[in-house]
């Protein structure tokens, strides 16, 4: 059964989501604990997968028994192996943390709702684990139709939101699709392997370049790049809560994922350093998200509105850090990504509880919740903190590595809006901790409460909690380990340039 | 030899013939009555397979035909006899007969199939000749010059019933160059003629009389069963 | 090596293109997409690419458009450009 | 020179760290949760002691928790100048703590738990500052210990608290995340490592700009030191309650600023770097501008708390010349003057909130003749007073005293200049308080029902003077580990 | 010149079809034109893959009954039937999206009752 | 929703023409192994017949044929014989979807088990395209009014 | 009209990029060209030994690469769901006409 894991990290949600309707019709209750049955085994199989990969390396696994060129295959490196995990996990905690926010918010829904989330899930998962370039569209329609509907069925303005997702996602596919037929037409392939192999004879035709360029432009719209994030705020922000703690950290990143693979798997850094002014662009293309991102989310006054401007910023981290291309900064970019899945679903995490208990997500509905729910606040502190990049915490780290990054590839201004960055972070996080706090402007604090104030606590239910607080335990423990996680995992897919 | 025999034979019907044209009152009466009746009970059991109190045995039946209906037209288009496929088709006509049996066989009466069919693979000739001809008074009434026609629309009650003779009336004028069916409303038709002439000849109701004989519709269509086969007899008697 | 029919073809899907996105009547934009999808569709089926024509002919040309006139109804046929 | 491994320091900084816990879970009764808050500050300052001789004795203590990057951890040392701030830090966290009981309740403040509760991660994360083994793990305690006195500083939660909180984060993390972080990062990059070596790590391989553009960063990253440019979130900050204050500017946030630029100065640049690069020079006179600045602009508060925190300003530039004044006695002078400010700047605060928490009274102008009604606490005051301005029988002298040879060693003789002119713009600023106590009178203030303070906010006051007092006879704990410090780092 | 044109003319028409798509998604503002854009730009997209697959001289994809049973089957005589496997999997997508967007659209209409972006977006305010 | 045509001649011809359509569509389904076709174009015939039985005799009658919940099972259960053929080979201790093992239990050489695995395949395929087909033409056109049987279900 | 010729613009850069593209690419129905030559081949020589199935697109789409049939199939589920979660219960909905 081991040998099998791999397919069943894939297969087990996929099934299970085929089937969720049906289980609907007989008990629309069961629902929620047949997806985190689903998401669970599939956590447990990407665990098993990952820890077989660090102790024999690289596993391939050949779908239908058809080797290689011919068939679809799975390749999981020690990058896959970590977003596996990193992915199911997330997604997991989703699950566990949609259920009040779904009761809330679309109650007659929820069968539909369960179904389409698991199955962005595994579309996520099929993304990661697959090693053909095509396998690879069709998964990233999978998420990405699944995606739609669940951003379409959000507040008001989610509709069109959803739509220009639609369209703009469309776009980005249809590139990537380009850049796939671009590359398959000089190289007659379609497994990652065996193009890299096949590329190095065609490298400087000029099919290949425009296949690059297509396939990076797509990326870049599915990511959210800086020019092209047009599509972001607004949908994640009108997203209900449970989908955006699913696709704002996932869907981003995962792109970036593909990203590293396609340049770094597929395309050798030989071939980009020699070609094309690509890194160069791509470092530019960060630093402008970052300055861009971070200057955009000041001017926010909704909390999730705010947060997708982080993402712009943080995409901003890693792609700015693969332009560096430098091993140092790849590391911190590779680290980035896995980290910011962290903190961004942390983050929208505590959206949704704010959502849950005040309705909506401004800024200001923030007001004096570090009394009521203490402990939420306190998760959100160390995740905000996170963001900052305050030492124990795993957004330390990366941050660490991209301007160690930024130092050695003389790139002071990457550098630069990195700090910059971590700065209006604080100022934004702190602003909310203001809020949160309680300033009393009206009249001096006497001693109105102090031992009674047990009854003004009103905690998140405890589905929503649970995640939010493992989420920021993770953080800390990804941040006190992350050598552990450089030396084993990341070290292995560093390029050596 | 056979041919005197066969001539006699004809003879002796002939004059069976002659005798009930002769007597054809008497004739037709009876026939109107046997038909009414029988039209009666069947009539009877259309409303109860409309109201969907539907005898098994009518089910039986139009699952029975429809399925070999299917199996023969999948056997046209699958082109392979091997027991794999003919085995794949049996499922897959079975499936759909039992799917829709009752769509096929809607408003027919059940058991007059055959005749039915080879009255409509009669009619064809018919009417193509129709449409040759009427394509012809249509080109002239068109390439003449000066405009010399005048359309107008024809409304008429049928005297058909089912729906399936509506259809093929209808589809039967519009094929028929300078007439084409508007609408069907509760046995009105309306149709917009580009001729008098046109109207006329559509007014005059042959092809109604001829479809409602292919369904066996309304009564007079004995009495032209009747009249038909006396004048093949009397063509066949001129022959020979 | 641009054989008639498929020059012919080719004009066509053009022409049903650019109508498909300046008709203003969006019944009518659906319908000639209808029309765009099946000559594509001539135009492999042409090409060799047998499945694809089938495909494209019943998914594309007919359920696509089945569904977009159903939505047109649904809304609106309107539109300013 | 010997190295034990202990973890020791790790659990002394834990279980400082985990004293939230232990408060958080006794909040409902206030009597078992500030027992907890003094047992959790005893048993720290017991741990700390236990390893004060061997580090006397000239061993050093190591213990390395886990690598976070490479070849460097979270990694903790005990030196005898990290020793010296964590016995300074640990010993009046328990007087602080008897203290701001006393305060709190007096004054019955709001949400005591989450102040006792951040007050010992404050603390702990002091003493983490003091053990750590390199600079990542000094970067890490430093911002956790800005973060948690974030909610100390505006412990009020009014408008004032709103601004000084403001303030005080903006440019404590501001300075530290667009300086201070890039300043490691880069100290990373050349050297490859970030532990402290008495000799320092920076080389001169590397370019020159980038030195000079790393000491600058540095000396404007680390704003906890308060030095010019860098130190309006001080004053800005005594919206706070008085034993925050106290923790503030005696304790834990700005000894840990200086004690941070002092460690980044001797054991990341090294001496020889220091000297080689004339950082000593310029930094002593850019660090006497502070002094004399922060004297006068002392004498000018009419808040008593705020002109105690001008001369903090002041004082805390005294520590850091111990970074230019290359000398045994200089750098002795500076690292004792840790100790010796400490407990004589608390001595004062705490005067100041006992005058607060008796009276209500919060300017200069209005303690004239309270002396009469609380003669206890402004005797305590007068002694810390006098210990600030470094007159003989008490333990500023000492410091003052080394600081003063030490010019004269590395022949400075202009900074002496500043030393002895800055000492008499602190009696300047101080004494008319005391005099003022005593002996004036002003009609217009009647102290109707005004007697001694409570008792807890007036043993601890009382206590540090003394300690003030015993240092002067005594001084040889802390003069000999400032000594042995500066003498590793010179290497003499 | 004309040499180019003549030797890849489809690719030439794709890039053709997929700019009129393109253009219809990103200028046009009425939100059933840009599902048509899309629309065309994806089968644009399927044209050039069919493209790919062209062989000179090759015939369907399907073995004819002489080589069923032959070991060496020329693979020149037939077109390349990969290109068209995996069209018609974006065709599927197409259909799938086209849906998506459509059921979008209504929701939108019965809440905002147009379908232009301009006024949609005065509407959403 | 969609009521009844009251056009007599479409619904007549509809009638008559739906079975040869469906039965066309299997066609296509089963014979993709030879000719043109297979799981997707037969599955979106097949639903394209139902939706022409939807546009003719309106949804009511439509439903008798294919029930909502029939829909839901069949777009669910179409994809799942897909992946449960997969997952059978896997149980068969055989890679995911590799059709060579099913010939453990269908008793014919690898090749034949294939080719039956295909089929099976593509009867899946078909099944669920229909069914979505379907269930996304009922639900664009019946947006927004009351469903014609409000009573089975409220969900699904 | 300011968007509508910048966005005019746009797309004839993208053409361009296209075009340039296509000046590499192997000739129009090329049989040598590595499409032709690399994976395709062993599919054509293969289908029927392996699976008994003449119609080569059937094979590889059900067999040889039946996963991407998997996941095509799972998108125009997706898509159904998709289309039932979004217009299912829509009595809170308001609507303007």
């Amino acid at each position: 059964m081991i040998d099998q894991a791999p397919v069943l990290i894939i297969v087990i949600p996929l099934i299970f989501a085929l089937l969720t309707p049906v289980v609907g019709l007989w008990r629309k209750s069961l629902c929620y604990f047949w997806i985190l049955t689903a998401l669970a085994l599939s956590a447990a199989f990407s665990v098993t997968v990952f820890v077989k990969v660090l102790n024999t390396g690289t596993i391939h696994y050949n779908l239908g028994g058809w080797t290689p060129p011919w068939g679809i295959e799975y390749v999981i490196d020690h990058l896959n192996a970590l977003m596996l995990v990193v992915v199911s996990a997330i997604a997991l905690l989703t699950a566990v943390y949609s259920r009040k926010s779904i009761e809330k918010e679309f109650p007659n829904k929820k069968t539909a709702f369960y179904t389409v989330f698991l199955l962005q899930a595994t579309g996520f998962l099929g993304i990661v684990i697959t090693g053909d370039m095509f396998n690879l569209y069709v998964f990233l329609e999978i998420s990405s139709l699944a995606g739609y509907a669940l951003i379409a069925i959000g507040e008001d303005g989610a509709l069109f939101a959803a739509f220009k997702y639609i369209i703009i996602g469309t776009i980005g596919a249809s590139f990537y699709l380009i850049g796939v037929g671009y590359i398959y037409i000089m190289t007659g392939s379609l497994n990652m392997a065996d193009i890299a192999a096949l590329l190095q004879q065609v490298n400087n035709t000029s099919v290949i370049h425009i296949a690059f360029a297509f396939i990076l432009a797509g990326l870049i719209i599915k990511m959210a790049l800086f020019p092209m994030y047009i599509w972001m705020p607004d949908a994640y922000t009108k997203a209900p809560s449970a989908s955006s703690a699913l696709i704002a950290p996932l869907m981003t990143k995962i792109s970036a994922y593909i990203l590293v693979r396609v340049i770094f798997t597929i395309f050798k850094p030989e071939f980009i350093t020699a070609n094309l002014p690509v890194t160069k662009i791509m470092l530019w293309l960060g630093f402008a998200a970052i300055i861009y991102g971070a200057i955009m989310s000041i001017a926010q006054t909704d909390f999730k509105r705010m947060l997708c401007f982080i993402i712009v910023a943080e995409i901003g981290y890693i792609v700015g850090g693969i332009g560096l291309f430098n091993p140092t900064a790849i590391k911190g970019a590779i680290l980035h990504i896995l980290n910011d899945a962290v903190m961004t679903a942390g983050l929208f995490f505590i959206a949704g509880i704010v959502k849950y208990k005040t309705g909506f997500h401004n800024l200001t509905d923030f007001k004096d919740l570090f009394k009521k729910m203490p402990v939420t606040m306190g998760a959100f502190v160390i995740i905000a903190l996170s963001v900052i990049g305050v030492p124990p915490t795993c957004g330390f780290f990366s941050k660490w590595y991209l301007i160690k990054g930024a130092i050695i590839g003389n790139a002071w201004p990457f550098a630069a809006a990195l700090l910059f960055s971590s700065l209006v972070n604080v100022v934004l996080f702190f602003r909310i901790f203001e809020i949160g706090y309680g300033f009393d402007h009206g009249h001096d604090s006497g001693g109105h409460e102090e031992l009674g104030s047990g009854s003004l606590i009103s905690e998140a239910p405890a589905t929503m909690l649970l995640p939010s607080m493992l989420v920021s335990l993770i953080i800390i423990f990804t941040g006190i380990y992350n050598q552990t996680i450089i030396t084993n995992i990341i070290e292995h897919v560093t390029p050596n340039l | 030899m056979e041919v005197t025999l066969l001539i006699e034979a004809m003879d002796s019907s002939f004059k069976i013939m002659e005798k009930a044209k002769s007597d054809s009152v008497g004739l037709l009466e009876t026939a109107v009555r046997l038909t009414s009746r029988t039209r009666s009970i069947e009539e009877k059991k259309i409303n109860e397979i409309l109201k969907g109190a539907k005898s098994r045995k009518g089910k039986v039946q139009n699952i029975a035909v429809s399925f070999l209906l299917l199996f023969v037209f999948w056997l046209l288009l699958s082109g392979k006899f091997d027991l794999f496929h003919m085995t794949l088709g049996f499922i897959c006509s079975l499936l759909i007969s039992f799917l829709t049996y009752d769509l096929l066989f809607a408003n027919v009466r059940v058991g007059d199939i055959r005749l039915t069919i080879f009255r409509f693979l009669r009619y064809i000739p018919w009417l193509m000749y129709q449409i040759i001809t009427s394509n012809f008074y249509v080109a002239k009434l068109v390439l003449k010059p000066g405009m010399y026609i005048d359309p107008h629309i024809v409304k008429f009650r049928t005297k058909l019933e089912s729906d399936i003779s509506w259809v093929a009336l209808a589809n039967s004028i519009t094929l028929t160059p300078g007439t084409i069916t508007m609408n069907i409303h509760d046995g009105e038709f309306f149709i917009h003629a580009l001729d008098r002439k046109v109207a006329d000849d559509l007014k005059s109701g042959e092809m109604e009389d001829r479809i409602a004989h292919i369904f066996m519709e309304a009564d007079h269509i004995y009495i032209q069963d009747v009249l038909d086969v006396a004048a093949i007899f009397s063509e066949l008697r001129k022959n020979l | 090596m641009i054989t008639p029919f498929n020059f012919i073809i080719m004009i066509f899907v053009l022409i049903c293109a650019i109508t498909a996105i300046t008709v203003k009547d969006l019944l009518s934009a659906v319908v000639i997409l209808g029309a765009y999808s099946f000559f594509m569709c001539l135009l492999w089926a042409e090409m060799g690419a047998v499945d694809v024509a089938f495909t494209e002919a019943s998914v594309s040309s007919g359920i696509g458009t089945i569904l977009m006139v159903v939505a047109i109804i649904k809304t609106t046929r309107r539109s300013k450009d | 020179m010997q190295t034990i491994e202990s973890i020791i320091p790790f659990v002394a900084v834990l279980i400082a760290m985990a004293g939230p816990i232990l408060i958080i879970l006794f909040k409902r009764w206030p009597n078992i949760r500030e027992l907890m808050t003094f047992m959790v500050a005893s048993v720290t300052f017991g741990l700390v002691v236990s390893m004060a001789p061997s580090v006397y004795n000239g061993t050093e203590i190591t213990y390395n928790l886990i690598d976070i990057l490479p070849e460097v951890g979270i990694s903790f040392k005990v030196d005898s100048f990290g020793i010296l701030f964590a016995l300074v830090s640990s010993s009046l966290w328990i007087v602080t703590t008897v203290y701001s009981i006393g305060y709190m309740r007096a004054l019955k403040e709001h949400s005591q738990t989450r102040f006792f509760s951040f007050f010992a991660v404050a603390i702990s994360s002091a003493l983490g500052v003091a053990f750590s083994a390199n600079l990542l793990t000094l970067y890490m305690f430093y911002e956790i210990l800005s973060l948690s006195t974030f909610s100390l500083v505006t412990h009020h939660q009014d408008k004032e608290a709103h601004f000084g909180g403001r303030k005080y984060l903006t440019f404590l993390m501001g300075s530290s995340i667009a300086f201070f972080l890039p300043a490691v990062i880069l100290t990373y990059y050349y050297t490859g490592t970030l532990d402290f070596n008495r000799f320092g790590i920076l080389t001169h391989s590397i370019p020159d700009y980038m030195l000079v553009v790393m000491f600058a960063l540095f000396l404007a990253g680390i704003g906890k030191a308060a030095i010019m440019p860098m130190h309006s979130w001080l004053p800005s900050a005594m919206v706070a309650p008085t034993p925050v204050s106290s923790l503030l500017h005696a304790v834990a946030v700005v000894k840990v600023g200086v004690f941070s630029l002092l460690r980044v100065l001797l054991y990341i640049f090294g001496t020889d770097l220091l000297e080689f690069m004339r950082f000593d020079g310029f930094l002593v006179y850019f660090v006497s501008i502070t002094i004399i600045a922060g004297s006068l602009f002392a004498l000018k508060q009419d808040n008593l708390k705020a002109r105690l925190a001008y001369s903090t300003v002041a004082q805390l530039s005294y520590i850091v010349l111990a970074g230019g004044l290359l000398s045994v006695s200089g750098i002795t002078g500076g690292i004792v003057h840790i100790a010796m400010h400490a407990f004589g700047k608390i001595t004062l605060f705490f005067c100041a909130g006992a005058i607060l928490v008796n009276t209500g009274f919060k300017n200069i102008s209005q303690l004239k003749g309270i002396g009469k009604k609380m003669p206890v606490t402004m005797i305590a005051f007068f002694f810390g007073s006098l210990s600030i301005i470094g007159v003989p029988p008490l333990g500023g002298f000492w410091s003052k005293w080394n600081l003063a040879m030490g010019t004269i060693e590395y022949s400075e003789i202009p900074i002496l200049v500043v030393l002895l002119t800055s000492s008499l713009l602190n009696a300047a600023y101080f004494m008319p308080i005391v005099y003022n106590a005593f002996f004036a009178k002003d009609e217009s203030i009647v102290y109707t029902e005004v007697k001694e303070a409570p008792l807890l906010t007036i043993i601890p006051p009382v206590f540090t003077a003394l300690v003030s007092i015993a240092l002067f006879f005594y001084p040889d704990i802390f003069l000999n580990l400032a000594r042995s410090a500066a003498r590793s780092v010179l290497g003499v | 010149m004309i040499d180019f044109i003549v030797t890849k003319y489809n690719y030439l028409f794709y890039i053709v079809l997929f700019l009129i798509g393109f253009y219809a998604i990103i200028v046009k503002k009425n939100l059933v034109k840009k599902v048509i854009g899309m629309n065309i730009m994806q089968t644009s997209i399927i044209l050039f893959y069919v493209s790919i697959g062209c062989k000179k001289d090759g015939t369907l994809p399907i073995l004819l009954d002489s080589d069923l049973h032959s070991h060496a089957i020329d693979a020149g005589k037939y077109l390349n039937p990969l290109p068209h496997v995996l069209m018609l999997t974006a065709i599927v997508v197409m259909v799938a999206t086209l849906g998506v967007a459509l059921a979008v659209l209504i929701l939108m209409y019965k809440q905002y009752g147009t379908l232009e972006e301009d006024e949609l977006l005065k509407r959403i305010k | 929703m969609i009521n009844k045509s009251d056009d007599i001649i479409v619904m007549t011809i509809a009638r008559l023409i739906i079975p040869f359509i469906q039965l066309y569509a299997l066609y296509v389904l089963m014979h993709g192994h030879y000719s043109p076709g297979g799981g997707f174009q037969g599955g979106v015939i097949l639903g394209a017949s139902f939706i022409l039985l939807i546009i003719t005799h309106g949804i009511v009658e439509a439903r008798k044929k294919i029930s909502k919940k029939a829909i839901t099972l069949f777009s669910s259960f179409g994809v799942f014989i897909y992946a449960g053929i997969g997952a059978l080979c896997l149980i068969l201790s055989g890679n995911y979807l590799d059709y060579g093992y099913l010939s453990k239990i269908l008793h014919v050489d690898a090749a034949h088990a294939r080719s039956l695995g295909i089929l099976g395949v593509e009867t899946g395929v078909g099944l669920a395209v229909m069914a979505v087909m379907v269930s996304i033409f009922i639900n664009i056109s019946s947006f927004g009014e009351s469903a014609p049987e409000n009573n089975t279900d409220e969900e699904e | 009209m300011k968007f509508k010729i910048l966005s005019l613009f746009f797309i004839v850069i993208t053409g361009i990029i296209l075009i340039y593209g296509v000046a590499g690419m192997p000739d129009l129905a090329d049989p040598d060209s590595p499409a032709s030559r690399h994976v395709s081949p062993e599919y054509i020589q293969n289908t029927y030994k392996d699976a008994h199935t003449p119609n080569m697109v059937t094979t590889i789409l059900a067999d040889y690469r039946g996963y991407d049939t998997l996941g095509e199939t799972t998108v125009i589920f997706t898509a159904g769901i998709a289309c039932i979660l979004l217009l299912k219960n829509l009595k809170g909905r308001k609507s303007h006409d």
